[in-house]
Order: structure tokens, then C-alpha cells, then sequence
């Protein structure tokens, strides 16, 4: 099963790449492809995709256009402060335990972190702990307890 | 000129003008933790905005497609890529800059 | 405008990978110096060239770097750091020395551009005979698009097949020698 | 419009260059090197479409894999000590 997705997802890639429909380019496209899921083909899907995923990818999709707006958000606040001529910055350093279990809502949760103002995730490991740095002390400085929430809303019913 | 070029030079703009200051932003904050807030936010969203002002000037064909993964898997590995940087910092046991330390 | 910053970026990263004491900052800042090559590339409308600037200059030369790195020293050795101690007078007569030698072969080689056509001139005798012939019939002999890309491999292509086999027996040797014994 | 931008890129990565010579740490330095790697990704892009040559964008989706893996290496190498 994963073999074939697997292909069938770098065979795409290649056409989207070669973007000539030639008799040879599609013949040496599906060789290397197949060549390349037979030796990779546990790295891109891992277990088995069931239904909950597809519910995953769309509340995941919902999720987007909130963490859109929070770039935009965090990159004017980082514009500010760059270009402050006095620099309000005030950084430190916080830790906190998420209680997220699966690896993609860790590194789900991580990157939003990151995107989000005035934060960075220094580190995380899988047993769900964060160490964030954080531009501004205060009320702010933690990661609001709502990205939490939403990540684990996408998370949902996890079997792991 | 019409309105795609025009919308398509705003994007275009605006993410240079977020790239430059993310670069001001790396050159001006004090120390490694700190600096890694312009690389992981200004960048990532500048060169999205880069990339989707030239997607909407060329309109849709393989090379916008093309376009499209490049921003998606940048979105994707930028961050984690300065994440993994303060990670090894933050290993190496680098102290992060208080206020009132010099600069 | 751009190419004047590009090379001009280029002649820095240089100077400063030379100039550098730490052998992993070195490293880096060649990264840095082959992500630019890149570009000056690109802008010469040699794609493949680019393609291969990018993989091995970017990405697997630094890694094998950073990997011969792990096994040996990293900072330079601490004749640097000595001050006023006889072995560095002797460093620095040394290092004059090496500095003559260096000038008088750069300007050797200066000195032979003199002869060398202008750049780009049509009427030069390299531009007159085999030129004409790629630009003109590229497409319709190998029905490769970029002309860049068809002289390196095929009307070059045994060249290049030897520039690549080089290439794979330097890589092969590097596993070989950094290969952990278990 | 498009050399204006590119102009702008160019500049940008300059200065990221300081840092790059500059940088106190080796992580800085590594810092500013995938920085001007993902403005090298825009460039390139760019300079595709000042040429009206869109598949430059091939070297741009390899770079932004590579840049990447250089970046991994690199961390590897810090935190174990080496690479194999």
C-alpha cells in the first residue's frame, strides 16, 4: 500500500517537473520512481492511512487561514522591533509542558510556535515538553494557551 | 498595466520589504536567540510573498505549480530549520541576552 | 547591477574564508560562497552548470567537510596565538615568502589574459568556427533546449563523463575513508 | 519590477553577509548562511522570470532541498560530534 502511494506520488513529481509528455521521459519517470519507493517507501507513509486522517488534513486546512494571519501579525511585530531605533526587545526563556502525544501534532505545535509573535521554539521532545524563547516577559511571553487548544482540536482522537 | 501586475508588484514589494527588514533584524538583535526571530518569521513570510506575487503574475500554468511547492515546502522547513539551530544552541548551553547586558 | 554586487560578494566571501582561524566557520562561509556562484550562473544562462554549483558545491561538499572535520581538528594550530616568540618570527618570514610566491603567480597569470581575445567579440577567431555551429544547430542535433547544457553533454560529453567519473571516485574514496569500523 | 526586487534581495543578503563574517558564534554564522540561502531560492526565481526562463525554477526547488540538508548536517555534526 505504501509502496504505491508512495510511486504514485513521485511519479507526479516527476511529470510535474519534466512537464514533457514523451514516450521516453514517462518510461525513465516511472522506472526511477518505482526504483526509488522500493527503497524508501516506509519514510513518506509510515502506517497505514485510515479515516481519521482525512478528517485530520481538513480541520488541519481549517487551522490555515488563523495561522496566515498570525504571520502577518508576527512580521509586523518584528518589523517594529527592528526598526525601532531603541529596540524594545526583552527576550527569556520559558518552559512549559504541552500535553500533545502524537509526533505531528509536536511538530505541528513547534512550527506554529515559531510563526507566531514574538516567539521561537528552542526545543521540543517527543514526550511533549517545550522550551520556548520569547522576545517580551510578561503576559505574553508564553505561547498562548489557545494555539495549544487548536493544535489539539487537529490532533483529535489519536490512537498512538 | 493591469490590475494582476499591479496586485502581483504589491506582493512582490512587501515581501522584499519584509526580507530586507528581517535581514536588518538579524544584523541589529543582540544575540544568537533573538536573531533567530527575523530568519524564522521575516523570511519565511517574506519569500512567500515573493513567490505568490510572481505566481499571480504568471497565472496559472506548471510553472505557478512549481512555484506553489517551493513556498509550501519553505514554509514547512524554514522554521524547523531554525528550530533546529536554537536547538543546538540551546544544547551547547548558550546563555540567552537579558535586558541591561551590553550589547 | 546585480552581477557587480554578486562578484563582489564573491571576492569577499573569499578573502574572508582564507582570513578565517576556525575551519567550520571556513566551511560555512564557502557554502555561502557556492549559494552565490550559483546565481552568478544562473545569470549566465548556464543552468546545469548551477545545478551542479547547487548539489555539489552547496550541498555535498560541505557535508563531506564538516564529516572530515569531525575526525580531525577544528581550530587552527596556536602559532597564531603565540605573540612574540621566535617560532612565529619564523611564521611570519614564512608567510611573506608564501605571499611573494602567490603575487608572482597571479601576475604571471594576469599577464597571460593580455593575449587572450575580448570578451564576447564576434569576430574573434574562438567565435568563427565551431561557435556559429552550436548556436545554429543545436536544437535539431541532440534536441536539447539550453546550448549550454547540450556542449557539456554532448558535443563535450566525453569530458564531462570523465569530469564525473573523477567526481565518483572522489566520493567513493571519502566513504571509504571515513567509514566507521564497527 | 522584477530587477528592482531583485535588486532589493541582493542588498538584503549583503547585509546578512556582515553577519556571516561577523558573527561571534559559529551558529550565527550558519544562521546567516541559510538566510542567504533562502533569499539565493527568491533570486533565482526572480532571475527566472526577468529572463522569461521559468525553468530556472528547477534550481530554485533544488536549492531549497539543499540549503536545508547543508543546515542538518551541520546540526548533526554539533550536537553528536560527528556524522556517521
Amino acid at each position: 500500500m505504501s509502496f504505491v502511494l508512495t510511486s504514485i506520488v513521485m511519479f507526479l513529481f516527476w511529470m510535474l517537473l519534466s512537464e514533457e509528455f514523451t514516450f521516453i521521459l514517462i518510461l525513465s519517470g516511472l522506472v526511477s520512481s518505482l526504483f526509488v519507493s522500493f527503497i524508501s517507501h516506509d519514510l513518506l507513509f509510515g502506517r497505514a492511512i485510515d479515516k481519521s486522517d482525512i478528517v485530520r488534513v481538513h480541520r488541519f486546512i481549517r487551522y490555515l487561514p488563523w495561522l496566515l494571519w498570525q504571520i502577518i501579525i508576527s512580521n509586523f511585530d518584528i518589523a517594529y522591533r527592528a526598526l525601532h531605533p531603541k529596540m524594545p526587545i526583552d527576550p527569556c526563556i520559558v518552559r512549559f509542558n504541552s500535553e500533545l502525544k502524537s509526533e505531528l501534532g509536536i511538530a505541528i505545535l513547534a512550527n506554529s510556535i515559531t510563526l507566531t509573535p514574538g516567539t521561537v521554539t528552542v526545543m521540543a521532545n517527543e514526550k511533549g515538553d517545550f522550551v520556548v524563547h520569547s522576545i517580551v516577559k510578561g503576559d505574553k511571553a508564553l505561547p498562548g494557551i489557545d494555539i495549544q487548544a487548536k493544535v489539539k482540536k487537529i490532533e483529535g482522537v489519536m490512537d498512538v | 498595466m493591469d490590475i494582476r501586475t499591479i496586485v502581483s508588484g504589491v506582493f512582490l514589494f512587501t515581501g522584499c520589504f519584509f526580507m530586507f527588514v528581517a535581514s536588518i533584524g538579524i544584523i541589529r538583535f543582540p544575540d544568537f536567540y533573538s536573531r533567530i526571530h527575523p530568519a524564522g518569521k521575516g523570511d519565511t513570510m517574506g519569500q512567500a510573498m515573493v513567490l505568490i506575487g510572481l505566481m499571480i503574475y504568471e497565472g496559472f500554468s506548471f510553472v505557478s505549480l512549481k512555484l506553489l511547492i517551493i513556498v509550501i515546502f519553505i514554509l514547512i522547513a524554514n522554521p524547523t530549520a531554525t528550530h533546529a539551530l536554537a536547538n543546538a544552541a540551546y544544547v551547547a548551553g548558550l546563555k540567552p541576552w537579558k535586558k541591561g547586558d551590553k550589547r | 547591477m546585480i552581477d557587480i554586487i554578486l562578484l563582489l560578494f564573491l571576492v569577499i566571501c573569499g578573502f574572508v574564508a582564507v582570513a578565517m582561524n576556525d575551519l567550520l566557520s571556513t566551511t560555512i562561509i564557502l557554502g555561502a560562497y557556492s549559494l552565490i556562484m550559483a546565481i552568478v550562473w544562473t545569470r549566465l544562462n548556464a543552468v546545469d552548470v548551477a545545478f551542479t554549483e547547487a548539489s555539489v558545491g552547496a550541498g555535498i561538499t560541505t557535508v563531506l567537510i564538516i564529516a572530515a572535520l569531525s575526525r580531525t581538528q577544528r581550530m587552527e594550530a596556536q602559532i597564531l596565538a603565540g605573540g612574540r616568540s621566535k617560532k612565529y618570527e619564523k611564521y611570519k618570514v614564512k608567510r611573506l615568502l608564501l605571499l611573494m610566491v602567490i603575487l608572482v603567480t597571479g601576475g604571471i597569470l594576469m599577464y597571460g589574459t593580455i593575449d587572450m581575445p575580448a570578451f564576447g567579440n564576434p569576430n574573434d577567431p574562438a567565435n568563427l568556427h565551431v561557435v556559429p555551429r552550436y548556436i545554429k544547430k543545436t536544437y535539431e542535433e541532440t534536441g536539447v533546449v539550453n546550448f549550454v547544457t547540450a556542449i557539456l553533454a554532448n558535443y563535450r560529453g566525453y569530458d564531462t563523463l570523465g569530469e564525473t567519473s573523477v567526481i565518483f571516485t572522489a566520493g567513493l574514496s571519502v566513504i571509504l575513508l571515513l567509514r566507521r569500523k564497527k | 519590477m522584477f530587477d528592482v526586487a531583485a535588486i532589493i534581495i541582493v542588498l538584503a543578503a549583503a547585509l546578512v553577509l556582515y553577519r556571516a563574517i561577523r558573527g561571534p558564534m559559529v551558529c550565527d554564522r550558519v544562521l546567516a548562511v541559510n538566510v542567504i540561502g533562502t533569499k539565493t531560492v527568491v533570486l533565482l526565481a526572480l532571475i527566472g522570470f526577468i529572463y522569461k526562463r521559468p525553468y530556472f525554477l528547477d534550481i530554485a526547488l533544488v536549492y531549497a532541498l539543499i540549503n536545508f540538508i547543508a543546515t542538518i548536517a551541520f546540526l548533526k555534526y554539533r550536537e553528536m560530534g560527528r556524522l556517521d
